[in-house]
């Protein structure tokens, strides 16, 4: 179920990259598969009716099989802020681009191609 | 649970559709930090409090900051 | 034409996703005991039959293993971080080198001195609850990768509430510039700080990044090893990182 | 059943309604400023109102509760009121019907 949420929101991604020519469009869709990407991997890891990996002052009394896989989300928590930081260097970059040609349409911009 | 998870997901459909579309930038940044946020619900109900925290803080609050402030650096960028 | 062959394409790789989907197991109906994070969710790598602990057995962790024994895993409350730290330490330290490069690329592109205006003055009530708030923000900063071990968070998290905090002070302040040579600073002596106890325990257990502190008790603040410590360095580390691109991004060159 | 919770349920009640009065607000309000008043005041009170029902239902949860309406209390008004300020030197102009501008040369003390 959240598995084709996931896969329909990367779909999403990929036709926002192929069809738009506004760079900052580039930079949104490439942010929507990150976090559907995020999204997938955490679905991997769900145990149905299970508990977040943390243990609590009730263990004696818990079962074994009732944590989620707790590896998935870790992947995840480092993926999230590496996201963060490769969008950040991306936007800065867009910044030079309008400044050198003056738009961040790949139509219009002076001085590519021609 | 499942009900609202599928609520969730047609919700983050239609914000994405609506970030790839959308004629203004500014509206896609927005449209973009509210699918952020609603996976962060996802990521509740697949018991991930962790991930959910950090997706919170930064996709919401830090991922929208920065493109608002690079568009504003780029005075509207070019509208399509 | 454009938009039918994108659609075309899209939809192509989502049927292909679709049918990947039948290699996985369903949504919810993982086994558990096929994957390596049962050996660390049953706090040992050796002695307990994985297979068996999975379906129920009677073999749980014992106490002792629970609750205060030096084991070779160390013993947090909240598994994720111990797998952050612990397990996937190799992972956490790439990721700040990625994160340090990906701040060092914004500084070489958008370097400056001058700082960026709104153009707007920002007005009183603003101003005065930002004073209230900034300390709270910051203290909750603190807290999230104080406690990473027994509630959810972690230094990740924490990090990015501070950066929070700073960009709440550059919108405030229409004068305010982070002090760069500070945050450089402060989060190079981190970087250092984690290799050196990735050293340290090179140097006592014979592993690098390993855990070589008393674990304690689970549930209290002073458990989990070394836990805690690379999870503060961690913290600040992030969050002098995401402060500076914070910064970075607001500098623009003069005329 | 015990009576906490039978006081933290109606709590839960009052809030979900005043969400409900706040969404209709910001449906039915001719601008973006009754917009903004209608959504704030009553989503504010909304959440005070389901977050100390939680609050009385668990009351182990109690303390964390009563600071996480501090916070609300806190953060929400001047949210809500820069948003305003933002959204009036941007430009946006108020609807027809409001007579009075006290905002007008942009609110600097």
């Amino acid at each position: 179920m959240v598995y084709g949420i996931s896969i329909i929101l990367i779909g999403i991604g990929i036709y926002g990259l192929m069809t738009q020519k506004n760079l900052f469009k580039h930079i949104v869709s490439l942010s929507i598969i990150d976090t559907a990407v995020n999204i997938f991997i955490v679905a991997t890891g769900y145990v149905s009716n299970g508990k977040a990996p943390i243990y609590t002052r009730a263990l004696p009394g818990f079962s074994p099989n009732s944590f989620v896989d707790p590896l998935p989300q870790a992947l995840v928590l480092t993926a999230i802020v590496i996201g963060v930081g490769t969008l950040a260097l991306g936007a800065s970059l867009l910044v030079r681009v309008k400044e050198k040609h003056s738009s961040i349409n790949v139509e219009n911009m002076k001085g590519v191609g021609e | 649970m499942s009900a609202l998870i599928w609520i969730a997901g047609g919700m983050m459909v239609v914000a994405a559709v609506f970030a790839v579309e959308a004629k203004r930038i500014l509206d896609s940044v927005i449209a973009m930090s509210a699918l952020s946020l609603i996976s962060v619900f996802l990521f509740i109900a697949m018991r991930a409090p962790d991930v959910a925290i950090t997706e919170a803080a930064v996709g919401a609050g830090l991922v929208t900051a920065v493109l608002l402030v690079t568009l504003f650096r780029m005075k509207g960028g070019g509208d399509e | 034409m454009r938009r039918l062959y994108a659609i075309l394409v899209a939809a192509g790789l989502i049927y292909m996703l679709f049918v990947f989907l039948g290699t996985l197991p369903l949504y919810g109906k993982v086994d558990l005991s096929n994957r390596v994070s049962a050996h660390f969710l049953a706090k040992d790598v050796n002695s307990v039959d994985v297979k068996k602990w999975v379906e129920g057995d009677k073999q749980v962790p014992s106490r002792e293993k629970i609750y205060g024994r030096k084991g070779f895993e160390d013993e947090s409350a909240n598994v994720v971080t111990s797998i952050v730290v612990n397990y996937r330490s190799f992972d956490t330290l790439g990721e700040v080198t990625v994160l340090f490069a990906s701040a060092v690329g914004i500084g070489l592109v958008l370097g400056g001195m001058k700082r960026m205006g709104y153009g707007r003055k920002p007005n009183f009530i603003l101003r005065v609850s930002t004073g209230i708030l900034l300390p709270l923000i910051i203290m909750f900063g603190i807290y999230i990768f104080v406690h990473g071990h027994l509630t959810p968070g972690g230094g990740f998290p924490g990090g990015t509430v501070i950066a929070a905090a700073v960009l709440l002070l550059y919108l405030s302040n229409e004068e305010f510039v982070a002090n760069m040579k500070t945050s450089k600073s402060l989060e190079g002596s981190m970087g250092s700080l984690y290799v050196i106890f990735g050293l340290a325990g090179l140097a006592t257990g014979g592993a690098f990044l390993f855990n070589f502190l008393p674990n304690g008790v689970v549930g209290s603040l002073f458990s989990a090893g070394v836990v805690p410590l690379v999870y503060m360095t961690i913290g600040l580390k992030v969050g002098s990182e995401l402060s500076g691109v914070v910064a970075e991004i607001h500098e623009e060159r003069e005329g | 059943m015990s009576a906490n919770v039978v006081i933290g349920d109606i709590l839960l009640a009052i809030g979900a309604f005043f969400y409900f009065l706040g969404g209709l607000g910001i449906l039915r309000m001719p601008d973006v400023y009754n917009r903004l008043q209608a959504g704030t005041k009553a989503t504010t009170l909304g959440t005070f109102s389901t977050v100390l029902g939680v609050g009385i239902a668990k009351p182990e949860f109690l303390l964390k509760t009563l600071i996480i309406i501090a916070f609300v209390a806190l953060t929400n008004p001047v949210g809500s009121s820069v948003l305003a300020r933002a959204s009036y030197l941007s430009g946006i102009k108020p609807c027809d019907c409001t007579k009075v501008d006290e905002y007008k040369g942009g609110g600097e003390e």
